[in-house]
């Protein structure tokens, strides 16, 4: 399909460096899926839904400081949404979340808590300020939370909050793949799913820009099981644009 | 069945993963290759490593996509590993090359190891190589002589159809020594998005790909087989079996796939199977297929 | 809303019929222009009645047709008539025509009494005539001159997108003082039934018409805009009127529809009501979005 | 649609010029619709579908004397059906057939019967040989004969059996079309419906080959009611393959 029109009804900022964008039009999506979303006339990036019908952006780089320049009213082209998503199951599901990443598991936590599922979140970012969707991971179920600096919650990494939890079945990770690595290291593989990022370029599962290990993270991913990323590069390295291996 | 020995190469069967296509890195060519590719592509690489176009650069249209991802890729100089690593698939992997003249596209051969090459003279939307270069013939002989006279592997030439008279293009690679020509590269197209005039591709325009451009590709390789002596191997819309056989009775070798591997990984092995199928209910051989389409 | 002046014919609304499409007759030509259309253009008409090629002379492939035609017709000396009749629909009848040389052009052009001439040197599958001879940027411009010597109407030149360099051979048919380009006709192609081996069409190999090629006449469309002072039409792929935005988006002052009529003969009203409900809703007008991929 | 491979099953010799071709694909279709009859290296024809897999078929020319030489298990290509067919309302029907022209009645006659409509079928010929589907038509319903030669039933043209019946509230004609016109001239033309002959290039409703008045025969017909071809070149001229007027 062709970038439809996504016309912004609301612009929500969420922490200093985070907006949320609604826009006139949903997307039935599994959360985990992701949409390319076309800055007209400067780059196109994929984007995790963070409702149906919004995308929650970290300002990075050109296209993200593009996207921070648009208002209500303003429109960009979306076309999706694509990739897989994250596979519900069990009883007691724990998330972990790094930064942005809490974006593709809001709402997931919201449709696992909608089906009576216990959802227990480990949300970490640099600093208080930076704690993405807490409300909304806090009305799922249990939240815990960590910072960098200390300012709310542990002071240290996200991860260091995962060894005093027990009674999960499946963990749902999203977040800097350094951080999912160590999840990964500390988890029973086949137990975990972990939302990758590579860097996508036609995002049709064609062009293979985004493989990791034969995996196409556009269309395989970009959500994969634990025990798939066992025997991969997953935390080594990432390729960059070229297709250059990249150390992590 | 299927077997078959295409200009020196001895393939399992002649359906191949055409350039571009998951071709950038060794593990995915790999992939390919156990999922039941007769053979695989590399991505084009070329001298320097360079980033290609900026997004969107593929699109979905109308039975078809539009791309312009601009030859990203890592340079050869970092791609001996990713050939070694696709030959653990167990076919030959052919390295398709670009550049911008012939001393270009001899260094590339000249430095890399692979089973065969394939010269990208063909890309509709990368200034200064690719269809810039593959529609003038003199260029195109010229740049297979060097390629020929820098590699042993055998050299195959894939053509852009979007010349004149793809049959003189064919006739020059020929003259410069290639082992088989591979028709066709996508055709020029452009997209845009009517809610606010821009054209949809960061490159602006790309080229056409998948079902749509079948036809057209069916006529290169029915041309081709007429004025060549060297195999021709067809490329450009496949997406089931038929449309193997028919680029076979136009006359190719062999085929490549490229689009429709994006919804089917498993479209090498399906259509091989189902193509060893229908031979065998026609009694038919993959010989006496090739090139059918001109004897009725 | 959505009148116009093109080349100085005054038009309702820039969604013309396709030359070769239900314009052999003058009540289909009047029926079209009943249900819509902003000017209407004939069948290609020559010098001698012509049967065409035999049959199958057109097939549906994935997303577009494939015909060869061979442009049958009764020629110009019978004609007259039909183009009288069409005229009672009330809109432009465009009379297409086509000739081996100059001088075949311009002894039609000087009968015929017509609104204005399109200049058919693009059908990709009639020998001696058509992309024949557009493909040579010479004899365009002389066909072109020619016409224009011989009558006082517009004179339009029908583009092949079978061409290495669409530009050089808009740029041949302005030079020859031709009042508009049309882009494109069909691409060449060929289908091959795999039952028997047979090509489809009668003729071996056609055109390719339909949703297939939109995205390839929008480039040409796109590209010819930007090296021309004269008006482009664009053609090919039109099937709705998100289509016929893409076009005059990318530089076409008007645009004509063939193959997607035959499956709804009342495209041109509907493309029309749409077309206006659109440019209101985005409070654009015609103008403002004549080009607009350009400026963006 | 590509034209799909038909495999002959069955040949029958109808008439002395007549042969049905039964092959081993079925078209769902309304009788007076057709296909497109490739026979490779040769032509492609229109032809009534005469059963739901089969076509029976006039020798006149190229193309058909191509057809006569196939034996069974030969094949050609097929694509259709296309075209309207004729529509079925009324109690009591009255088919008039011309030569070849019973092909597709026969069909709607069966279908009509199957629902009980009466039918009754006047069906002409030039000798008694010739006659095509009596059976199929007196199965049907009513069946009266009329033969140029007058070797069977009435001496003369079918239209004269016409004169003499009444208490029929549609009339369904397929013939040589100044057969055609002639019952045309003696009937309500609202309640009559003709299957017209017009040379078919495309097929497909796109080249204009087959119009009629600005009516497409391959699209818009090949059955029109009567009243339509009131006004028009109904039995005036038809167009040969250039396109240029012949008289009828
Ligand atoms: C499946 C997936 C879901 C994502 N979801 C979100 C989300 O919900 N919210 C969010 O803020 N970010 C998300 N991202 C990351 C986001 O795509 C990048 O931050 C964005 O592309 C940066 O673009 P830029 O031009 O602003 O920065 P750049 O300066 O161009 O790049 C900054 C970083 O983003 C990466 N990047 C740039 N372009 C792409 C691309 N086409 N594909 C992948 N990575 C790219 C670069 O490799 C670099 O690491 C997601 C990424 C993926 C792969
Ligand atoms: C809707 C329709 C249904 C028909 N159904 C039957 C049928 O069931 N049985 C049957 O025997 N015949 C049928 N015909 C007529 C049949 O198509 C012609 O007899 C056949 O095309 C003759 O081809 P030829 O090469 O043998 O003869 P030719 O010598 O080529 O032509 C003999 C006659 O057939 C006409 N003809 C040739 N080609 C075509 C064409 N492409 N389209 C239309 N007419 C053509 C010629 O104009 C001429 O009048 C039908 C025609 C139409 C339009
Ligand atoms: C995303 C994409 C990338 C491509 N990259 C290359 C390339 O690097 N070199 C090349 O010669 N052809 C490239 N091609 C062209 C394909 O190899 C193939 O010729 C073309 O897509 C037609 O085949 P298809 O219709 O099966 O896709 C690319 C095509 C696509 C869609
Ligand atoms: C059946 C058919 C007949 C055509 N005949 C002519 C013709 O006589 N002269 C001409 O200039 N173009 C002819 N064309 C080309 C069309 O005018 C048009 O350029 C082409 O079909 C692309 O437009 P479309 O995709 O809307 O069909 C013909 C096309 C078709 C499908
Ligand atoms: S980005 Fe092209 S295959 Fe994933
Ligand atoms: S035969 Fe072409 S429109 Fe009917």
């Amino acid at each position: 399909m062709k970038p439809v029109n996504a016309v912004i009804t609301k612009i929500v900022d969420e922490t200093p460096t985070t907006r949320t964008f609604f826009f006139d039009t949903s997307f039935e999506s599994i959360p985990g899926q992701f949409v390319m979303v076309w800055v007209r006339g400067v780059d196109e990036i994929p984007m995790a839904l963070s409702y149906e019908n919004a995308i929650t952006v970290q300002k990075v780089g050109p296209a993200t400081t593009a996207l921070f320049e648009l208002e209500e009213c303003d429109s960009f082209g979306i076309r999706g949404p694509f990739g897989n998503g994250f596979e519900l199951r069990s009883e007691h599901i724990l998330l972990v979340a790094g930064g942005v990443g809490a974006a593709p598991l809001a709402p997931f936590a919201e449709k696992a808590s909608l089906s009576d599922i216990a959802v227990t979140t480990l949300l970490g970012a640099k600093t208080k300020g930076e704690l993405l969707f807490s409300e909304r991971f806090e009305a799922a179920g249990k939240l815990l939370v960590a910072t960098d600096d200390g300012t709310e919650g542990k002071h240290g990494y996200v991860t260091q909050l995962l060894a005093g939890i027990k009674n999960y079945s499946q963990i749902y990770c999203c977040g800097p793949e350094i951080m999912m690595k160590r999840v990964l290291d500390m988890v029973v593989p086949a137990n975990a799913q972990f939302s990758l990022h590579r860097y996508i370029k036609c995002g049709l599962g064609v062009c293979g820009a985004c493989c990791i290990d034969g995996l196409r993270v556009c269309k395989d991913g970009p959500v994969f099981s634990g025990d798939i990323l066992k025997m991969s590069d997953f935390g080594v390295y990432r390729r960059d644009e070229c297709g250059r291996q990249v150390k992590l | 069945m299927l077997s078959l020995t295409l200009a020196g190469l001895e393939l399992r069967n002649p359906i191949m993963l055409a350039a571009g296509i998951m071709g950038t890195t060794g593990e995915s060519l790999k992939r390919i290759a156990e999922s039941g590719a007769g053979a695989v592509v590399t991505k084009s690489v070329g001298i320097e490593p360079k980033a290609g176009h900026s997004n969107p650069s593929m699109i979905e249209v109308d039975c078809g996509y539009l791309n312009a991802m601009g030859l990203p890729n890592p340079s050869y100089k970092n791609f001996q590993d990713e050939i070694d690593e696709a030959k653990k698939g167990g076919v030959p992997v052919i390295a398709s090359i670009f550049g911008g003249c012939s001393l270009d596209f001899s260094e590339i051969a000249g430095a890399l190891q692979a089973d065969a090459f394939e010269l990208n003279v063909s890309c509709p939307h990368a200034h200064g190589y690719g269809a810039e270069i593959g529609t003038d013939p003199d260029i195109v002989e010229d740049v297979t002589r060097a390629v020929k006279s820098s590699t042993k592997v055998p050299v195959w030439v894939k053509l852009t159809p979007n010349v004149t008279d793809i049959k003189s293009i064919g006739l020059a690679a020929q003259r410069g020594g290639a082992d088989a020509v591979v028709a066709i590269n996508t055709i020029r197209g452009m997209a845009i998005d009517i809610e606010s005039g821009y054209p949809i591709l960061g490159n602006k325009f790309g080229g056409l790909s998948g079902r749509a451009i079948k036809p057209v590709a069916i006529k290169c390789v029915y041309d081709l087989y007429d004025v060549l002596d060297i195999p021709v191997i067809g490329v450009g819309g496949i997406s089931d079996w038929k449309d193997a056989i028919e680029f076979i009775m136009a006359g190719a070798r062999a085929v490549e796939i490229g689009s429709a591997v994006g919804n089917n990984i498993n479209i090498f092995s399906e259509i091989s199977s189902c193509m060893e199928a229908f031979l065998e209910e026609k009694e038919w051989t993959l010989d006496e297929i090739y090139g059918m389409a001109h004897e009725v």
